[in-house]
């Protein structure tokens, strides 16, 4: 009982702290910017700890997050082994395959009005497809290592990064491109000087969906097969053995990696984009 | 209109290319049955043969490729088969008036149908909440927003068997209601994104506008913010009903294979039929452009009537 | 009538015909219980979903339950309506497999979510080791189907008597082509499909009277099955949500299973835990359960519900 | 200040705190307007026009000096609803058709329904888009947008017309016109005006007095009271007493400027 | 046409084909530009202005009569880079600096990277943009973009420079000092020149050449030759004659406008 009031104190007021901080005069600089959404993370953890502690919920169910951080940390040398197999090999790799494809498809069919009629309604349509369904079959395809999660990893990614591209090709409005004709410029300069860096923001926004999609890719793709290491593995097989703290552990790092690389690339982001209306002020 | 003929013609290429990949796909799986039924094939032995590239083996072994057309369990099945599975399942169930047995996929969509559903009404509600939230309070959109980000990046699968477990204890039965969570995860995000940069859609002036008639924040909502969110919001909506398929698919795969598309994909799996898996998989990709096309259709209908150009 | 929920260890199907012939036939009824059964799935483990009250009794395979026992979850057999078991190693004589010393060097499909355990502590008998190294085997996780074997990714899967097996045959290989190693003949078998309750709940009078009730009726059910393997199956069937299973394919995992449910009278043996028990714990460097179990099975029920 | 005094500003100033430093969009601002004046701003871009306006809507907080809108504060006489504004875009809503555009304010302020649909035709008419209530703006002209949103302004009644360089994206000739209904409205309604134009001959032929400002920072050079009589042909641009206000304009504005 | 004329425009008509039926932009035009023309178009929204001038620069295909430039299609003369075009918004791409927009024809056209570099600082200084070479656009008021977009079209060496409104966006003062700069780079360089302007001082002050169009559908209702010298000082505008061709254009404007 004392957990659950503690952990609910603790909430609030942490929450009044935040809501003075927002709304001072500090709330833009950087440091206050990252701190309250810290704060925030932390009471739910600290109000998750005290719910399970308080309703004394069986760690087989939901750990409580001082018990994760503890496996976590005893288990970094297994956790290290999983991201390797699961996101360099696989998701990374499936990840620059199918951008670097899906990239260059754009490229090639914007050429062609025919073609970009033809297949961007069907690459729309195939990038709103529960993908993940696939992945037996890639499993069988591709074998049980890596290079199946990197195949499911480049279907699911290509379709967002192909769609986004093909319509950032498009985004340059008619003056800027008139601009161009008066100049008796080429395709290629024109795609150079033009339209790609006005792309650049919509194939971004392709990129950053991408990241999540890749890792969750991977993921799935090992409850398929796998080598006896990876996230997906690990975590298939925890909830298995009830090694549930086990299984937070790697839904951690996962959330970690995966809020890295989508840190990552929107930093690319910004520093490629940094023109763009939505990102000056 | 102006798009079919592209479409069409992308979509014949596509067969076309699907059709002569089924020769190479199933070479070995084709020649390995046919040594067993006797026939004489170069190289002998299926070991033998993880040697010499699909190419060869079609070359020297051309009278059995159009074996590869006909397999039972195929690496990858000819369209036709794909076509006659799903025949089989859906109208043919339909006209021995079985539409609604367990074995018609008709049943199947009807069940990941309604989790997507029930996932999409509470992603979306969600999503619009923090929307709103986000937009009305700075402590929320300070602390909400990179959560919401890293939300995403948790593999849901992971959370499938607890949420399950949870559900379970808190005196939830069935699998629908897990499902719609998992589903529900995936989709509020697109709508929040969404919303959030919808809400906040109306320029200054437009909000000065407002200010200067000492307009309330209700009416403000009302009156500007809300109308002025409802393209992004019907296009948030279009991302939102895709994840919510996604998601009750992801749901179906571990949660416990009982029925919906995504239980037919693990099954068809677990017990080495292709054919199950291509079938629900196009099922799948049909339910998703029928909720895409009619998310589409209501946008056209509903952004008509209030007056922006189509 | 009581309420009694019954956790799978797998999807419907024949395996767990007993329980749903003692509810089609009425036995459950009869014996004032009103039973619901849920199927298990690739990621439900049933520990865990009798752990979270979602269950009152689970089937499962008993290395896994002692697993859980070890990690606080007290689970108790009480009762063992399978004698024997039907795991085995599966394995293509043309990749050079055909004893036990083959093994080396070789890719090995494994279940894992709590179905490894046999397999490990068998190769840590054999001196095989499983992380990899030079001198072991390479595991692969296999997933629900026997894919690996058929295109070559392995040497060898996991395979039960009652199901797996069959696929293979049924994809063309035929028992000419293959070597199974079953887990029986190797002297590593450990005991599958029992029913487990968590032990708090059989300080409680009425709830052991339930299963008291509800292993007398479930075992009715299995004899039934036996006798009645056809129709089992058909009834099984009727169960099946997922309307993918087949007629042949469950009418023959009926007859298989009948062979191992054959000579229990649901009744635990000692002897068959204790042969458990020391083969997880010859279990090696990383043995499953570390120590002798104690109370993780009890005579209580099945004393009642078959006398 | 007199009694008629609706507008009073004693050394107002505004700076803005942006990354490159801060920005003097006014600085020492002195200015009274009567009740009834037609006042105009003009000077060169950026010398905080739009943010005199602003701080008279109460739309921009002053970091110095006093302000007073009929004797109290901008803010209090914004709840008291004594603005209507009209900004240099139109900014009509795309969802609401012209008539549901000018009803908007009046929907806010609480109007009954039947007042509600009276005062829209009235205004419609006198912007001479009667017929067009049912249209949405997109399938109008700029022109006509523009003088919808001045519809929009008028319909409710504010003491105090703010109006920030309506007519800068019109042809000439419409502007001509809409100078000469602009200048009808107000003789008929009464109303005090604060105009933004880049237009010498528009703010002369316009006002009633005339501010000029100049940039960096944002001060008041001239004030220049026009001895046009109130009743004003379009030709009265053709008179030596026109060209000579508009010629102390051009130099006022020309001393403020960077130019030269 | 005489050995000089540089673009000549025979009964040119273009229709569009919209949703709405078709929409006679130009209808029947005919004109003659002579080399080192500073040539004015004037005349109501929609009559068909900027059409014109996109037919002259080959971004639209006219559906009757002749165009040639420089006595070929203006399609070889595109080809050519006989053109420098201003469109009405500045268009800077806001990913490159002010420096880089203006290098962008530039590298298209295959200047070496000396020559660059020197013309690049040359037309800054002309349109007094020297020492923002390194900032981006939107780092720029909306009269310096457009200044911009004005040296861009000047780096290079076309003949012919079309300008769309170029001075709409800026005030009065601004526009009179460019102006000024305008007509000294005309006369420097003997560009030919195609503007087009709602104003009609400006239009007077400028041309050799005044188009007055009408619109639904285009046609050149009155083409004035001004009779006023190449030198021309800011306060030519009070000069009589000066007012009578503002006068004259004026008659032209009305005569074709829905007003009156
Ligand atoms: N919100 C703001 N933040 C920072 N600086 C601002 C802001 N609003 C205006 N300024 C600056 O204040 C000065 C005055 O701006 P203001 O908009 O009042 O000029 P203006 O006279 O209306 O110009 P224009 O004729 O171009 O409309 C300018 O230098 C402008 O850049
Ligand atoms: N791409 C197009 N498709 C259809 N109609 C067009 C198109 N471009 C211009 N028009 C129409 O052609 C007519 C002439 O347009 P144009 O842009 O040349 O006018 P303008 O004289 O430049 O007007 P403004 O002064 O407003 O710039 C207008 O009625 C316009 O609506
Ligand atoms: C992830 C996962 N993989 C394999 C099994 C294996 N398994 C245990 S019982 C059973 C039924 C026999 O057909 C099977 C296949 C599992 N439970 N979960
Ligand atoms: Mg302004
Ligand atoms: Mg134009």
């Amino acid at each position: 009982m004392t957990w659950l009031i503690g952990a609910l104190f603790f909430w609030l007021a942490a929450w009044a702290l935040n809501t003075r901080l927002a709304n001072s005069r500090l709330s833009t600089t950087l440091a206050v910017r990252t701190f309250i959404p810290v704060l925030f993370g932390l009471t739910l953890l600290v109000l998750w700890e005290g719910l399970v502690r308080g309703l004394g919920v069986s760690q087989v169910i939901l750990p409580a997050p001082s018990l994760i951080a503890k496996t976590f940390v005893g288990s970094t040398d297994i956790l290290w082994v999983d991201v390797v197999q699961t996101v360099f090999k696989g998701a990374l790799r499936g990840f620059a395959i199918g951008a670097l494809a899906a990239f260059a498809v754009a490229i090639l069919i914007d050429r062609s009005a025919f073609l970009t009629r033809g297949l961007l309604p069907i690459g729309n349509f195939v990038a709103a497809l529960p993908i993940v369904g696939i992945a037996p079959i890639l499993v069988n395809w591709f074998g049980f290592d890596w290079q199946s999660k990197a195949a499911v990893v480049v279907v699911m990614v290509f379709f967002p990064i192909l769609v986004n591209t093909v319509q950032g090709l498009r985004e340059t409005d008619a003056m800027q491109r008139d601009l161009m004709r008066t100049y008796a410029a080429g395709y290629f300069q024109t795609l150079l000087k033009l339209r790609l860096p006005a792309a650049m923001p919509f194939v971004f926004n392709g990129l950053k969906i991408a990241t999540t999609l890749a890792l969750i890719g991977a993921i799935v793709a090992e409850y398929f097969g796998s080598p006896t290491r990876g996230m997906g593995f690990r975590i298939s097989t925890g909830v298995g053995s009830l090694d549930i703290d086990l299984v937070w552990a790697e839904i951690a790092v996962s959330a970690l990696v995966g809020s890295a690389f989508y840190g990552l690339v929107a930093l690319l982001e910004l520093r490629v984009t940094f023109w763009h209306p939505s990102r000056r002020s | 209109m102006r798009n079919a003929i592209p479409v069409l013609t992308v979509l014949v290429v596509l067969v076309g290319l699907w059709w002569a990949a089924v020769a190479p796909m199933n070479i070995r799986p084709a020649l390995d049955l046919a040594e067993r039924g006797g026939a004489v094939i170069v190289p002998e032995g299926s070991v033998q043969r993880r040697e010499v590239s699909v190419w060869t083996l079609m070359l020297k072994n051309s009278s059995h490729v159009s074996a590869g057309y006909d397999l039972k369990r195929p690496r990858l099945p000819t369209p036709a088969q794909v076509g006659q599975e799903i025949w089989k399942t859906t109208g043919a169930m339909v006209l021995k008036g079985r539409t609604w047995s367990k074995r018609s996929l008709i049943y199947h969509s009807w069940i990941t149908l309604q989790s997507t559903l029930w996932g999409f009404l509470l992603g979306t509600s969600l999503g619009i909440l923090g929307a709103v939230a986000i937009t009305y309070s700075r402590v929320t959109s300070m602390s909400l927003m990179p959560w919401a980000i890293i939300s995403q990046t948790i593999p849901i699968v992971a959370l499938a068997p607890m949420i399950i477990v949870v559900a379970n204890q808190v005196g939830v039965e069935g699998r629908g209601v897990p499902k719609a969570i998992i589903s529900a995860y995936l989709c509020y995000f697109p709508v929040l994104v969404s919303m959030v940069k919808g809400l906040n859609s109306p320029k200054p002036a437009e909000l000065d506008l407002l200010k200067t008639y000492n307009a309330s924040g209700t009416q403000s909502f009302w009156k500007l913010r809300l109308p002025a969110s409802l393209p992004y919001f019907f296009t948030s909506l279009k991302v939102g009903v895709a994840a919510a398929l996604v998601g009750t698919i992801v749901g179906e795969l571990p949660t416990g294979a009982i029925s919906g598309l995504g239980a037919r994909i693990l099954i068809g799996d677990q017990f080495g039929t292709p054919l199950a898996i291509w079938s629900a998989l196009f099922l799948a990709a049909i339910l998703a452009g029928l909720l895409v096309t009619f998310v589409d259709t209501m946008q056209r209908v509903t952004l008509r009537k209030m007056g922006f150009r189509a | 009538a009581d309420d009694v929920t019954l956790q799978l260890k797998w999807v419907t199907q024949a395996q767990f015909a007993g329980y749903y012939v003692a509810l089609e036939n009425g036995y459950y009824n009869d014996a004032d219980l009103n039973v619901t059964i849920k199927p298990g799935g690739p990621d439900i483990a049933p520990t865990q979903v009798l752990a979270g009250g979602g269950a009152d009794v689970t089937v499962e395979w008993m290395p896994a339950a002692l697993a859980a026992r070890e990690k606080g979850l007290p689970m108790v057999n009480i009762a063992q309506p399978f004698k024997s078991s039907g795991m085995m190693l599966t394995c293509r004589k043309d990749s050079g497999v055909s004893t036990t010393d083959d093994f080396a060097g070789k890719t090995l499909g494994v279940w894992f979510f709590g179905n490894e355990f046999p397999f490990l502590s068998w190769m840590s008998q054999l001196g095989l080791s499983t992380d990899g190294g030079d001198a072991g085997v390479e595991v692969l996780k296999q997933g629900f189907n026997v894919d690996p074997i058929l295109n070559g990714q392995a040497a060898c899967v996991s395979t039960m008597t009652y199901n797996e097996y069959w696929q293979v045959i049924d994809a063309g290989l035929t028992a000419d082509d293959l070597v199974t190693f079953k887990y029986e003949d190797q002297g590593v078998a450990t005991l599958e499909d029992g029913l487990y309750v968590l032990e708090e709940n059989l300080s409680d009078p009425a709830f052991e009277d339930k299963m008291v009730r509800f292993v007398k009726a479930s075992m009715q059910g299995w004899k039934w099955a036996e006798e009645n393997p056809e129709e089992a199956a058909m009834i099984v069937l009727e169960y099946d949500e997922t309307g993918a299973q087949t007629e042949e394919h469950q009418i023959r995992m009926m007859g298989e299973v009948a062979k191992l449910t054959a000579g229990s009278n649901g009744a635990l043996l000692e002897a068959d835990f204790q042969r458990t028990v020391d083969s997880l714990l010859a279990g090696g460097s990383d043995p499953v359960i570390t120590k002798q179990p104690e109370g993780a099975w009890t005579h209580a029920i099945t004393d009642k519900a078959l006398n | 200040m007199t009694n008629n005094t609706i507008v009073s500003a004693k050394d107002l100033s505004l700076t803005f705190q942006t990354n490159d430093g801060p920005v003097h969009a006014l600085s020492d601002v002195n200015l009274d307007i009567e009740k009834g004046d037609f006042v105009s701003f003009i000077g060169p871009s950026g010398c905080g026009k739009t943010t005199f306006l602003r701080v008279m809507a109460d739309l921009e907080q002053p970091t110095g000096g006093e302000i007073t809108v009929n004797g109290v504060s901008p803010r209090e006489a914004r709840l008291a609803r004594a603005y209507g504004y009209v900004f240099q875009a139109a900014g009509l809503y795309p969802w609401r058709t012209i008539g549901g555009n000018i009803r908007l304010p009046l929907e806010i302020m609480g109007y009954s329904k039947a007042d509600q649909a009276e005062r829209v035709s009235r205004v419609l008419e006198l912007v001479d888009l009667a017929g067009f209530e049912k249209k949405y703006p997109w399938q109008l002209s700029g022109g006509m947008q523009q003088r919808a949103s001045i519809a929009r302004a008028l319909a409710f009644d504010a003491d105090i017309l703010l109006m920030d360089e309506p007519f800068g994206a019109l042809d000439e000739i419409v502007r001509d016109h809409l100078n000469e209904q602009l200048l009808k409205l107000w003789a008929d309604t009464g109303k005090t005006i604060g105009f933004v134009t880049h237009s010498i001959p528009e703010a002369v032929y316009l006002s009633t007095k005339i501010v000029v400002m100049s940039p960096r920072p944002g001060r008041v050079t001239d004030v220049i009271e026009s001895p046009l009589p109130k009743e004003r042909p379009l030709d009265i641009r053709d008179t030596p007493e026109f060209l000579e206000i508009a010629h102390r304009v051009r130099e006022g504005l020309r001393a403020g400027h960077s130019y030269d």
